[in-house]
């Protein structure tokens, strides 16, 4: 294996996990309403600008930037679920989709929030988080990895399988789950439904806005790094937008294979990359790649 | 009894593990009214789907006409004469009732492709208009034809529901539990409208039913099912007196 | 009684014959002349635009004030385009349809001034550029439009290649610029020119403006092993170059970096955020010095004056040199100036602007103004002033 | 009303022509040009329409199949010299088929999965405009000579306004016989319930690729009526804020219906320019505004503004 490819393979994965943390995001809202939260590239832009306020301005320690960011996003998230939403789902007429609507509700929030934070002046030039942990590079073979790569890898595992313990172990956890795939059936049960989808909408974002702190150091922070949404869009398609852990194999497979086509194919078609693999696993696998076998609806 | 006009034999169903249909055969005579009973579960609507081939069987075979289903594609159904209502009523909920009638007539209007304006083409829409204003006055629907689906109360749903399968001048009419959840002034309503389609239109028709004084009144033949075999087949009264037959029913199953 | 018609004919022919002896072009009056003025003023691009059409029109009013151009004011009326090729048209259209504005004066975004040259052709209106820096508008040059008051992308490809073979006596450079129309013509032009100053092009990689990672293309461009790299990157994927260069320790062959990618070289430092990365840096200016020099002070405190709670962005002094060009054409075209006489007088122009580095100069078969830079060396902390300025011979790369 | 459309449906049609003849007599070039864009938009929006408010297929790929059309009308008339009246249809007709093309296999997606992968297509689709230099100019764009129609020469908005009146009102009047029509219903069917459809004997793949095809010949000929009135097109024009405000406009206006189509585009297209007069000092609050206002629309009227008159006025 060139060196070259080694480390193309290792920067891959680091872009990768960038990608499936983002998409950890997309999945969840996804599970609890249906919609693609077409916003979350802005919630991550957030995240990055809230980091850099509360370092900068407030001075809180570097660790407590996180919990932070996380908090008022969430509130965000939560907010835009209460007020525009259910006020969407409610006034739905059955059988219509709702799915049309809602789309927009999100990417009228992404119009809000770029808005918003480009009305605040010194927000034009390109900003940059310093890094979580810094420090010299380290070596592995040829490979080179910088400390804010592997915090990135770490923390992404980290937070899947946080995730995986909160849905699978929590009792909020087992309603949010129970409310995804069977709204009325949880109703019954006596489960909150509207509180479990703010819950559902807070934690995606705040999931997003650390997302946004963790990469602001690799991204740098301008009103449009929400682009990269349709990155993790991608990453979430190979996973088959259902499932956890697909979304961090989804998002590694994207980060290797762009680099791939970078180093050998040509740069100009890594931004081609995304689209074409979205198309080729639809394709073949119109439920995804890790998603169980279609489902045929019950009449 | 002259060749059946619509058999079921050996056809398997399963998901994953669960085998909803098990070697399941049935015979149905032309111009005759059938009842398909059974406890919940029994794969009477499995049945349905297969015929409408929602449902790809594992085994076995459907023959209409002599003509085996297995390789017509769902569309091609309608347009053999084969038409259905739902279990849980399925309307174009925002469309109105006239429009609900004109998509039950799709096989039979001419000019598919939409940009062929032929005179034959829009002549063949004035009939088509006419004939569902018909049979919108036979199932006493006429009164609600410009308004959506949606606003009917559950009664006429299920009366559309029907309407739109007629619409389609059927040979064979598959009712998945008609009767369920009508007044008794509306059960009778439709029992004489099933009666005069098969007595004197020679409509064949299959119903599932819960509600055994409708079976007792209107069916000639009955097949009973139970999770997903044939336990018994025959005329109605026969039947219904059947050993196995009541002890599936009222509890037991067979072993 | 055909007599009597006759010479009501020839009465009414005269009066239509001996209309006004110049029929006055709209958008001009005895004591005012009204130029369109437009920019990006919200939306993503907002700081390429809105500086310089506030110094601009800081320029304008300074000529207000010391008597406006041959007894007449300078009217001003300013729209935001967003760079939006849409509504870049719909704006040049209202000004000139509904405003009936003198000129037009503005474009950021060489797409959008593309997008409205036919019509001001058709129109004939002159239409100068604000601080675009695209040959889409200006190359193949067309009468009625000027611009490039800050170089052409070919500008900027040719000086690269001048200053990284002659001053940095490259021998293999390599090149890394955007996918869009800005970058493949600076790195086709780099390519000519480097290739005829007797240099090898050993790697040209093109990414998209929307990367959000370089790994890839830098890992090319290190296999190839150049003595000289040159990027025409915008802001936010030059920040990331300079940090892979970084990672990668390449810091031993120089790093040449365009300004369309480091408007304020503080903020770049800042965010690359490693200053090893910058010990063999240089960056290009078509300034006549310093973002912050002594020569650009006077403009910054002008600026200052006009705007006091804003804090220009690196690219507002580009909004300058148009605004001169074209009150040095009204001077020159005299008290009864029309649209023609107008664009006579600007291609004759050819002055110094205290703004750019080189003149600005147009021409009957040139609409690119400036086609000059300098290079700084740059540590992260201190600027210095390379020797010698660089300029475009406006042939390689056509 | 079965069949083809009564007359009386087809009056504002004439007022729409005679608009079309008398108005660049009469209004200087700036509103003639908003005129055609949202001429341009409105058949871009009823294609989309038929797609997502009639066939309920919930498809992005819309503008992808406006730039094919939009590249294919203006290559044919500068390199091959190929008049408008030819080349446009030509032009729709290959966007038509690339829809077929991608109708098939998209009819086997669900909604969600179906919506990412032709916003794949769409945007491979601008990747494939900004990267053939060759042919679609790349990123320095293509300069579109004027079409002349039978000997007229187009290309001026005063010119181009009336042969977009006609397009425009032609197109209506297809859309008003297409959703009458039996086509018509067995879309509206889809869109109700795949089920009723296949049951009552409605062939649901091919109305869905048919609905696929149809939407994106609009698409096509929406890209031909570009080349009438602009004289430049680069890949930028059919991005990523061009599907989001092409899907706001028939989801304000009102889904499944050709006035809500005509509302939304006619708001939302002008919204930029009432925006940028009415906010002069306050330019950078722009988007968020244009956020809220997306919101709001969704939040208080779910059926877009037409449902909401419709509603109000108890017609269906």
């Amino acid at each position: 294996m060139s060196p070259l490819l080694l480390q193309g393979v290792a920067s891959g994965i680091v872009t990768g996990c960038v990608y499936a943390l983002i998409a950890l995001s997309l999945v969840i809202v996804y599970k609890s309403s249906d919609v693609i939260n077409f916003a979350g590239g802005e919630m991550v832009m957030l995240g990055g600008y809230l980091g850099m306020f509360a370092l900068l301005w407030l001075g809180l320690p570097y660790l407590l930037i996180f919990p932070f960011g996380a908090l008022m996003i969430f509130i965000v998230g939560a907010l835009f679920d209460r007020v525009v939403l259910t006020r969407v789902v409610g006034r739905a007429i059955p059988g219509q989709s709702i799915l049309v609507a809602m789309i927009i509700g999100t990417v009228g929030l992404s119009y809000v929030l770029k808005g918003a934070v480009r009305v605040i002046p010194y927000t034009e030039e390109v900003r940059r988080l310093p890094p979580f942990s810094s420090g010299a590079p380290i070596f592995v073979g040829p490979v080179v990895l910088q400390h804010q790569d592997i915090a990135i890898v770490v923390a992404a595992v980290a937070i899947m399988a946080a995730l995986w313990a909160f849905f699978s172990f929590t009792l909020v956890g087992k309603a949010l789950r129970a409310t995804s795939q069977n709204p009325r059936a949880a109703a019954l049960v006596g489960i909150p439904v509207r509180a479990m989808s703010m819950t559902a909408w807070g934690l995606a974002a705040a999931l997003a806005g650390v997302a946004g702190i963790l990469l602001a150091p690799k991204l740098l922070i301008t009103p449009d790094m929400g682009v990269i949404v349709i990155l993790a869009l991608a990453a979430a398609i190979i996973g088959g937008f259902v499932s956890l852990p697909g979304c961090v194999a989804g998002g590694i497979v994207l980060g290797v294979v762009q680099n791939l086509i970078g180093l050998y194919v040509s740069s100009r078609a890594i931004s081609l990359a995304p689209f074409l693999v979205i198309m080729i696993v639809l394709l073949l696998r119109p439920q995804g790649l890790f998603a169980g076998k279609a489902a045929a609806k019950k009449v | 009894m002259t060749a059946p006009l619509f058999s079921l034999r050996d056809v398997g169903v399963r998901f994953g593990g669960l085998r909803a249909l098990n070697r399941f055969s049935m015979d149905v005579a032309q111009g005759a009214i059938h009842a398909l009973i059974g406890p919940n579960g029994a794969g009477k609507s499995t049945v349905f789907n297969c015929v409408s081939r929602f449902y790809r069987p594992s085994e076995g075979d459907i023959v209409f006409e002599g003509e085996s289903l297995l390789r017509v594609p769902a569309h091609g159904i309608a347009a053999r004469g084969i038409a259905r209502t739902f279990q849980n009523i399925e309307l174009c909920r925002r469309m109105t009732v006239l429009e609900n009638v004109l998509i039950g007539m799709a096989p039979r209007v001419p000019g598919y492709f939409p940009f062929a304006p032929s005179r034959k083409r829009t002549g063949a829409e004035r009939d088509a208009l006419a004939e569902a204003d018909a049979l919108l006055k036979r199932t006493s629907l006429m009164r609600y034809r410009d308004t959506p689906a949606e606003e009917l109360d559950f009664g006429h749903q299920k009366m559309l529901d029907l309407a739109r399968a007629l619409a389609a001048k059927p040979k064979l009419l598959l009712l998945d539990e008609p009767a369920a959840g009508l007044r008794n002034r509306e059960i009778a309503a439709l029992d004489a409208l099933l009666v005069d389609l098969a007595r004197n239109q020679g409509i064949t028709i299959v119903l599932v039913e819960h509600v055994m004084a409708a079976v007792r009144a209107l069916c000639d033949r009955c097949i009973v099912m139970s999770s997903g075999r044939k336990i018994a087949e025959g005329a109605t009264a026969d039947v219904l007196s059947d050993a196995a037959v009541v002890k599936a029913y009222l509890g037991g199953g067979p072993k | 009684m055909s007599v009597i018609r006759t010479t009501l004919f020839a009465a009414a022919l005269a009066v239509v014959l001996s209309a006004p002896a110049r029929a006055a072009d709209p958008g001009i009056t005895d004591s005012e002349i009204t130029i369109g003025l437009f920019a990006p003023m919200s939306g993503p691009l907002a700081a390429f635009g809105l500086d310089a059409l506030q110094a601009a029109r800081m320029w304008y009013e300074e000529t207000n004030k010391k008597g406006g151009i041959h007894g007449r004011k300078i009217k001003v009326i300013v729209e935001d385009d967003k760079c939006v090729p849409n509504e870049v048209v719909a704006v040049v259209k209202k000004l000139i349809t509904v405003d009936k504005t003198f000129i037009v004066h503005g474009g950021s975004c060489t797409a959008a001034a593309v997008a409205a040259q036919e019509f001001v052709t058709r129109e004939k209106v002159p239409h100068v550029m604000l601080n675009a820096s695209g040959d889409g508008a200006v190359i193949p040059p067309t009468r009625y439009v000027f611009g490039a008051f800050a170089g052409t992308q070919r500008t900027v490809g040719a000086t690269l290649a001048e200053f990284a073979v002659k001053e940095l006596k490259g021998k293999r450079v390599a090149v890394i610029a955007h996918d869009d129309d800005f970058g493949v013509a600076n790195s086709t032009t780099f390519k000519a020119v480097a290739t005829a100053l007797g240099a090898q092009v050993v790697a040209a990689e093109l990414i998209s403006p929307r990367v959000t990672d370089v790994t890839a293309p830098l890992l090319t461009i290190r296999a190839a092993n150049p003595d000289v790299i040159v990027s025409t990157a915008y802001p936010g994927p030059a920040v990331l170059i300079g940090q892979k260069y970084g990672e990668f320790a390449m810091m031993k062959t120089p790093l040449v970096q365009a300004i369309q990618g480091i408007p304020v070289p503080s903020v770049y430092a800042k965010n690359v955020g490693n200053d090893a990365a910058l010990a063999n840096f240089y960056y290009g200016s078509p300034l006549n010095d310093l973002t912050e020099g002594p020569k650009q002070q006077k403009w910054l405190a002008l600026y200052k004056q006009y705007y006091p709670d804003r804090t220009p962005s690196g690219f507002m002094t580009y909004g300058l040199p148009s605004a001169m060009a074209v009150t040095r054409a009204l001077e020159k075209a005299g008290r009864d100036v029309t649209r023609e006489s107008f664009i006579d007088a600007m291609e004759t122009l050819n002055f110094e602007t205290e703004v750019i580095a080189g003149p600005t100069a147009f021409a009957k078969d040139r609409r690119d103004g400036a086609r000059s830079s300098i290079f700084v060396k740059f540590d992260g902390k201190a600027h210095t002033l390379m020797p010698g300025v660089y300029t475009w011979d406006g042939k390689a790369g056509m | 009303m079965y069949g083809a459309p009564p007359l009386t449906r087809l009056a504002p049609l004439a007022l729409l022509l005679l608009a079309g003849f008398a108005l660049p007599l009469l209004l200087p070039q700036y509103f003639l040009y908003l005129g055609n864009f949202l001429m341009m938009f409105a058949v871009l929006a009823l294609g989309l329409d038929l797609l997502l408010g009639w066939a309920g297929q919930f498809a992005f790929a819309h503008i992808a199949f406006f730039g094919i059309g939009t590249y294919a009308t203006a290559l044919l008339n500068v390199r091959l010299g190929v008049p408008f009246v030819v080349g446009m249809p030509l032009a729709a007709m290959l966007a038509g088929l690339i829809g077929l093309a991608i109708g098939f296999p998209a009819t086997r997606l669900r909604t969600v999965y179906l919506a990412l992968a032709t916003f794949a297509f769409a945007e491979a689709a601008q990747w494939v405009f900004n990267s053939w230099d060759k042919v679609t100019g790349g990123p320095d764009g293509l300069r579109i000579a004027a079409p002349n129609i039978l000997g007229y020469r187009v290309g001026t908005d005063p010119t181009a306004f009336p042969v977009m009146a006609v397009i425009l009102a032609l197109v209506i009047a297809a859309t008003m016989y297409l959703t009458t029509s039996k086509f018509g219903r067995a879309m509206c069917a889809i869109r109700e319930s795949e089920h009723v459809a296949s049951a009552s004997g409605i062939d649901v793949r091919s109305t869905k690729a048919w609905a696929f095809a149809i939407s994106a010949v609009y698409a096509g000929i929406a890209g031909g009526m570009y080349t009438l009135f602009q004289s430049f097109v680069n890949p930028d024009v059919f991005g990523f804020q061009q599907i989001v405000l092409l899907l706001s406009m028939i989801v304000v206006g009102g889904l499944g219906s050709i006035p809500g189509a005509l509302i939304g585009v006619a708001l939302l297209g002008l919204l930029p320019e009432v925006m940028r007069t009415t906010m002069r000092g306050l330019l950078i609050w722009q988007e968020l505004v244009y956020g809220l206002i997306l919101i709001g629309a969704v939040m208080f009227m779910p059926r877009g503004i037409w449902g909401f008159i419709a509603g109000r006025r108890g017609s269906r």
